[in-house]
């Protein structure tokens, strides 16, 4: 079943095409990959699939549902949720505050809850600090609870990001770059918890430089470059494709390539 | 290897920005007029690198010296006198003024534009010439990072820090710019870059290090990084590999 | 007709003047990304400074007219050095702080100038002499206009392309331009970005300096607590034209002093504060950044 | 760190809330309530350096009844809520009288407080309002806007047989509250108001508002505010060379109005109770000097020497009941059969405190800046 | 919230309760505009401190407040309590009109929006429209309220009353802080975009912050035509604006102990020192420099981290 589609995709920045007429869509229970090199337009395409930015042309389809210009809030509450590529945390809270802003539009209070608090709102607040308990537990957060997101290293800082976008109980999870930064240890757990999340039941859509990572994880990956897709399919596929050898490593080493193409 | 003396050494250089160091004792040497390359992935460091010997960033501890100077000691616009140019990261021209002050801007610190060395650097990037009064926000990504290699040039460096030169270009405009980068060279400018795209880095340098998450886990020469396994393997994936870096 | 040319020179004499205060709060805006507050009572300073340095010097000089330039220059020395502390002082150690912070110090530091021209000088109005320029007045129709006008007029015409060409066609001019644009790159360049922004601050105080004696010529009657009026005027000005920008803030302080001569002369003097803040608040509304400023797009 | 510093500044808060100011007695006590800081400093500092001349000269004679009078000055800052605390100050000082404000808000935000503690209050405040609840305590030294009204607009249609006229004032209570008066009275003689506008006080650029009032030809301008508006507004009408005449209404007689008018002073009109200068009483004369010599300046208006004036009717009164009793004072001052001789002329009061007999002169200003009397 | 939080809350309450014990009336007088001055600030802090939007016009909220109910008391005749819940939703209608086509500017131009409103406020209310605003004498002879047959007669009750507003909206506060609102105003402070996308509706939240600090400030502006029952223009002017928005960078923004500590600074200081008449503004200003650069995030800056017990790890 098709959960995301996009069509035709068009992005424009003052005269230059950041994203050309792409098209693509990801399955539900799929880890899906976008790859291409650095300024390939990667980014652009998951802000205009966030809402972020309005696309000049083309559709974003959510079960069946054009969600095309929709505000990000809007998005996010349907059930698409990101990180960024350059962490973009409430820096000056804490692990379990950010988390919990997450919660923010699943709790159930009103308005006026704010200003006085009711049993109701009393019950529902706890439920959602127990729900930002469990998720600190699964994404092994909790001795950094009261600890100040600012002040973590960048591997937590990443999970705690991965932690808020799962508060929000999304379908999708869309996860821009997120091994860049990390060190190989960080890299190998953060391997394990895109399996993990998947095998939750989560959707998954991922922009990733780190080969590895990416070759690693993902069911069916789409290369892009200057905005215009160049080659989509398996890894394996995708690995071998002429294009987005040359992508990667530019004309003049495509010589070289024979003999690292072993497989 | 160069057998002159040591340009620029850095030694034991940690730089932390709030709780989060960024470098973690790093050392390297840069012999004169050799182009030595930093590959590594994202946050690795490598721009923290250049902006520090650029005098943008405080170094924690550590020293980079450089002809005798204590670099971590002077503040950055005492540093492109010496003879150190940055071409910085995402190119950092300036958007609102035309094309030639760009350049102008480069010499500042000369205090008299080289006007000589304007013509260089237009016969380097011919397309800078045809739009010299254009503002430097209108151009092209790959204009603009020529821009900002020529804008560090004009300041007649002994030394130019690129930083990622090929970001977000296509492979036809890298290799015009690496092309670029050897001509620079061979005018004897010594060339520290910085780079993702490790492949055409260590194809045009003399030298390597490779850096992750704040420290240098390699160095050597190109031609043999080039062949490392481990190199390869960090840079273009192989599927079902077990082992990590 | 003649009442709209009269109200088109009303308009130009005071919106010139609006224009080089103007200037003073968009250069610091530019580079240092903050309301300087300050700057209206730095302009009130001046003019009393002016004034004193006037009265002692003009025995000394036949010519009133010499004797004013030269307690211009003075003026402007002193009033840059004072520029100068005031960002040594209350804004450097703030450049890493929040920038409402600065914005606090900055109503601080006009509070403390007003207070203290309210000590030095004593809180009666002081006043310019008036034969400092000949009161001569020319007819064309039914308009007329002053020789202190015409003289307001021609040197911040002046002023104004001086500032341009400093900007535009200089070394220094250049590296003003570049630390407003990215102040990291500026320092890659070589350019020593704090000698910049103190350049700014003396720059911007002088042309404060010749507003504020320019009022005091004009108007004669200068009070200590004057400042904030042309402040906040000049600040709006500034912000009509593009906050940041240099060409903008003269635009600006042009359109307001037309602006609000043809508003008090056509439709009402009652209203005329609503209509320039109603003015204000459309064009931020259709035009967030001011007529000439630049979109910024957030980076994500 | 945080507890002792939120711990420390609470004990602060304490100890300066409880600080409040012993009294001592054997002495009366006359408080100044006066703007000595603010935009109308000058004129708030002049009342109360006046008024502490006065009582200097005063005690150097014996002081009041045998007792030593002491001054307080509290600053209300020309606004409302200061100048209510400023009065409470005093009220808890147990001042005897209170002289001031300056300012029309300022004298009628504190009026009933100074009602319910029985405190005499003199003010040169003219709006109509403060005269409106007719409270016992309360003394206007000056006369209110209605009489100067009346003679303006005699003056102007009667006499000099305008027209057409123009007035301006500013957005002052005061102000407004003359412009509405002098506008009614005209039109009630028949008089052809062609325009009445407002101006910003302070604001100094006045010419498109003049522009718009040149281009409908009036025989007169008036402006019912402040002389730091009115000398500019004079001024700029010669500039823009406007052929009215131009009256100033009694907030523009002060000795700054021909410094701001410049050269365009002579010719210019003021309309208001005799001035300073030309006081025809000798003590007044000797006050005047008595004040330069000691401060070094001139006096800064007519409004300080009202408000003087308020204070020597009020001793006065003490000195014929031989009684400090307010309520007594108070109704000797509301009964008075010969007017008290003060520096402004005969003072004396009617039962709301309004000033009787009021007495306007109209001046024009003359090329040495001199006054020369044109209507009595 | 924690022990030690409620046990200050509880001390600085107890001095306040106490505090007419030790005051005279003029001391007792500024007490009063204390609290009233407080709790302006404390709603100047949820849409400048809280939500970060630079609102440099707060003062014509309150303005509103003292207006409306002046205007309903006066020429109305309806006792002045029952002028709240008018008032509120007013000043929380023209609020939001005013903040709709506004709200999405950034920091510094919505600064100026904010001052524009202001001084065309003043100007309304000076030029006496519909002669309802009395002009620039204000409006006289506001009667002051009875509740149950009690009368506000004296200024020791009218203490109490503000008082007794001012424990109500610091409770309101206090659960602000605790809920899903308060959060969200925090958030879209700190990354707009990052809040918007985890699904937080911004805009509306923006709305929401003026909205309430409107209908608080304009509370006050009632209790503060209650103490004095004159009002006029100059206390709602821009400077008073200002005045706002410095206690919350002097105090601390979106900390309620600092901006507390900021309206004790910025309005009561300069009462004690009257008798530095003319000095102390200059001595003020350069106190205001001082703090700013000694504490850039304000006296008592917000401490953020704080969250329910039975989150936390057992040890």
């Amino acid at each position: 079943m098709e959960l995301l589609k996009i069509e035709n995709l068009t992005k424009i920045f003052g005269g230059l095409v950041a994203v050309d007429h792409l098209s693509f869509s990801v399955k539900k229970g799929q880890i899906y990959g976008i790859i291409g090199p650095n300024g390939a337009g990667k980014t652009t395409v998951f802000n205009c699939l966030t809402g972020i930015y309005k696309p000049e042309e083309g559709t974003v389809i959510w079960k069946g549902k054009d969600i095309t210009n929709y505000p990000p809030d809007k998005i996010a509450n349907l059930g698409i949720v990101r990180t960024f590529q350059t962490i973009r945390l409430f820096s000056d809270m804490c692990v379990a505050e950010n988390i919990m802003s997450g919660r923010n539009q699943i709790s159930k209070q009103h308005w006026y809850h704010g200003l006085i608090h009711t049993p109701f709102s009393k019950r529902d607040e706890k439920k959602n600090w127990l729900k930002v308990k469990e998720i600190m537990e699964l994404m092994n957060l909790q001795d950094y609870a009261t600890e100040l997101t600012k002040n973590l290293p960048y591997g937590h800082q990443r999970r705690v990001e991965i932690a808020r976008a799962l508060a929000t109980e999304p379908e999708l999870i869309v996860l821009d770059e997120p091994a860049a930064g990390l060190n190989g240890h960080e890299t190998l757990d953060l391997t394990n918890l895109i399996f993990k999340l998947r095998d939750m039941g989560f959707t998954i859509l991922l922009i990733e430089h780190d080969m590895n990572l990416v070759m690693n994880v993902t069911d069916y990956i789409t290369v892009v470059n200057f905005g215009e897709k160049i080659c989509e399919g398996t890894p394996e596929i995708v690995q071998n494709d002429p294009a987005v050898i040359e992508a990667y490593l530019g004309k003049e080493d495509a010589d070289d390539e024979g003999d690292e193409d072993e497989n | 290897m160069k057998t002159k003396d040591v340009l620029l050494e850095i030694k034991d250089l940690k730089v932390s920005y709030g709780h989060i160091s960024a470098l973690k004792g790093i050392s390297l040497k840069v012999y004169p007029s050799e182009i030595v390359a930093i590959i590594g992935s994202n946050g690795a460091g490598k721009t923290t690198t250049l902006r520090t010997i650029s005098g943008l960033i405080k170094a924690q501890s550590g020293e980079i010296n450089y002809r005798g100077h204590e670099l971590t000691k002077i503040p950055a616009h005492k540093i492109v006198p010496l003879g150190i140019s940055q071409s910085p990261e995402g190119r950092l021209v300036f958007g609102t003024i035309t094309v030639e002050n760009n350049l102008k801007l480069g010499a500042y610190s000369l205090k008299k534009i080289d006007y000589a060395r304007m013509e260089w650097v237009y016969e380097l990037f011919p397309r800078l010439k045809e739009r010299k009064n254009q503002l430097a926000g209108t151009l092209s990504g790959g204009e603009q990072q020529m821009l900002a290699i020529g804008r560090s040039l004009m300041c007649n460096p002994e030394m130019l820090l690129l930083d990622e030169p090929s970001l977000g270009l296509a492979p036809i405009l890298v290799k015009l710019i690496f092309k670029a980068i050897k001509e620079i060279s061979k005018q004897g400018v010594t060339v520290l870059i910085v780079e993702q795209n490790a492949r055409a880095a260590l194809r045009l340098s003399d030298r390597g290090y490779v850096l992750e998450v704040g420290n240098i886990v390699e160095y050597g020469n190109s031609e043999e990084l080039l062949k490392s396994k481990k190199i390869q393997e960090a840079y273009l994936g192989k599927k079902k590999q077990n082992q990590l870096i | 007709m003649y009442i709209f040319i009269q109200q088109v020179i009303n308009g130009l004499t005071i919106g010139s003047i609006f224009a080089l205060i103007a200037l003073g709060y968009t250069m610091v805006y530019g580079t240092m990304k903050f309301i300087n507050f300050a700057h209206g009572d730095l302009v009130a300073l001046s003019a009393f400074v002016g004034l004193t340095i006037y009265t002692t010097v003009v025995s000394s000089f036949s010519n009133s007219i010499i004797a004013i330039l030269i307690s211009l220059i003075i003026t402007i020395v002193i009033i840059s050095i004072i520029g100068y502390l005031l960002e040594r002082i209350a804004y450097r150690p703030l450049r890493k702080a929040p920038r409402l912070s600065a914005v606090v110090s900055a109503l601080g530091a006009g509070m403390v100038f007003q207070n203290a021209i309210m000590l030095i000088w004593g809180p009666n109005p002081h006043y310019y002499p008036a034969d400092i320029i000949p009161n001569k007045i020319w007819h064309f129709g039914d308009s007329v206009i002053s020789l202190i006008q015409i003289l307001i007029l021609l040197l911040s015409f002046f002023i104004m392309i001086g500032l341009y060409i400093l900007v535009n066609k200089t070394r220094t001019g250049r590296a003003i331009r570049a630390a407003a644009i990215n102040q990291d790159a500026a320092r890659l360049m070589g350019i020593n970005v704090d000698a910049i922004i103190v350049i700014i601050f003396a720059l911007g105080s002088t042309l404060g300096a010749v507003g504020g004696m320019f009022l005091g010529m004009f108007y004669r009657g200068i009070t200590f607590n004057m400042g904030w009026n042309y402040g906040i005027s000049a600040f709006v000005a500034a912000i009509i034209g593009g906050i940041g920008n240099i060409p903008g803030a003269m635009l600006g302080g042009i359109f307001l002093g037309l602006f609000n001569s043809l508003i008090a002369g056509y439709i009402s003097s009652t209203w005329a504060d609503a209509f320039t803040y109603i003015l204000l608040i459309l064009i931020l509304i259709f035009k967030p950044t001011g007529i000439l400023g630049e979109r910024v797009a957030e980076k994500v | 760190m945080k507890k002792k510093i939120t711990g420390s500044l609470m004990l602060l808060m304490v100890l300066a809330l409880i600080i409040p100011i012993g009294l001592n007695a054997k002495v009366v006590k006359i408080g100044v309530q006066a703007p000595i800081t603010g935009k109308y400093a000058n004129e708030g500092q002049g009342i109360d350096q006046a008024v502490r001349l006065i009582v200097e000269q005063k005690n150097a004679q014996g002081g009041l009844l045998g007792n030593k009078i002491e001054v307080i000055s509290e600053d209300d800052e020309g606004t409302a809520v200061k100048a209510a605390f400023a009065a409470k100050n005093l009220i808890n000082k147990k001042v005897m009288a209170v002289i001031g404000s300056y300012t029309s808000t300022c004298a009628a935000a504190p009026q009933k407080m100074y009602y319910k503690a029985g405190v005499l209050q003199t003010s040169d405040g003219t709006s109509d309002a403060l005269t409106k609840h007719a409270y016992w305590t309360f003394f206007r030294n000056s006369n209110p806007n209605s009489a100067e009204a009346i003679f303006t607009a005699n003056h102007f249609i009667n006499q000099r047989h305008y027209k057409k006229v123009a007035i301006l004032s500013d957005y002052s209570s005061f102000a407004v509250g003359l412009g509405d008066a002098v506008k009614k009275e005209i039109e009630k003689l028949g008089g052809d108001v062609v325009y009445y506008g407002k101006i910003k006080a302070g604001n100094q650029n006045f010419t498109p508002i003049l522009t718009k009032i040149k281009s409908l030809h009036p025989d007169v301008i008036y402006f019912s505010g402040y002389y730091s508006d009115g000398g500019l507004l004079r001024s700029q009408q010669v500039q823009l060379d406007i052929k009215a005449d131009f009256y100033g209404g009694d907030a523009n007689d002060n000795v700054d109005f021909v410094k701001l008018a410049g050269s365009a002073a002579s010719g210019s009109y003021l309309i208001n109770v005799p001035t300073p200068s030309l006081l025809p009483y000798d003590d007044a004369k000797k006050f005047l000097a008595d004040y330069e010599k000691k401060y070094g300046m001139k006096i800064p208006s007519i409004w300080t020497i009202l408000n003087v004036d308020g204070l020597r009717a009020i001793m006065y009164a003490a000195e014929q009941t031989n009684s400090l009793d307010t309520k007594v004072i108070a109704d000797f001052l509301h009964n008075m059969k010969k007017p008290f001789p003060g520096f402004t002329g005969p003072l004396s009061w009617d039962k709301k405190g309004e000033r009787i007999g009021s007495s306007y002169f109209a001046y024009e200003i003359q090329p040495d800046n001199s006054y020369k009397v044109i209507s009595k | 919230m924690r022990k030690s939080a409620i046990y200050k809350y509880l001390v600085f309450l107890g001095i306040l309760l106490i505090y007419p014990l030790f005051s005279n009336s003029s001391w007792l007088a500024i007490g009063t505009t204390f609290i009233i001055y407080s709790i302006v600030a404390l709603s100047q802090d949820i849409v400048l401190g809280k939500a970060g939007m630079f609102d440099m016009g707060h003062a014509m909220f309150f303005g509103i407040g003292a207006y409306i109910s002046a205007i309903m008391n006066t020429v109305f005749n309806i006792p002045i309590l029952w002028a709240i819940p008018v008032v509120v939703l007013i000043s929380a209608i023209i609020s939001v009109l005013m903040a709709m086509p506004t709200i999405h500017l950034r920091g510094d131009y919505l600064l100026v929006v904010t001052i524009g409103f202001n001084i065309i406020f003043q100007q309304v209310i000076k030029n006496n429209v519909f002669g309802l605003t009395g002009g620039p004498n204000g409006i006289f002879g506001i009667e002051r309220p009875s509740l149950f047959g009690f009368e506000f007669s004296s200024d020791l009750s009218v203490y109490y009353l503000a008082f007794f507003v001012l424990i109500l909206i610091l409770i309101m506060i206090k659960n602000l802080e605790t809920s899903a609102v308060g959060r969200a105003f925090h958030y879209l402070r700190l990354d707009n975009l990052a809040a918007q996308c985890v699904g937080i509706n911004t805009r509306f939240y923006r709305l929401f912050a003026f909205a309430l600090g409107a209908s608080i400030a304009s509370i006050a502006g009632v209790l503060f035509a209650i103490q004095y029952t004159v009002i006029s223009p100059e206390s709602f002017n821009l400077m008073q604006s200002i005045l706002f928005f410095t206690i919350v960078i002097v105090g601390g923004m979106s900390s309620i102990p600092g901006v507390l500590l900021g309206t004790f600074l910025m309005f009561v200081l300069p009462e004690i020192f009257r008798d530095f008449n003319t000095y102390r503004y200059l001595v003020f200003g350069v106190m205001m420099i001082l703090t700013m650069i000694l504490r850039p995030r304000g006296i008592i800056p917000k401490k953020f981290g704080i969250i329910p017990k039975y989150l936390l790890k057992d040890k």
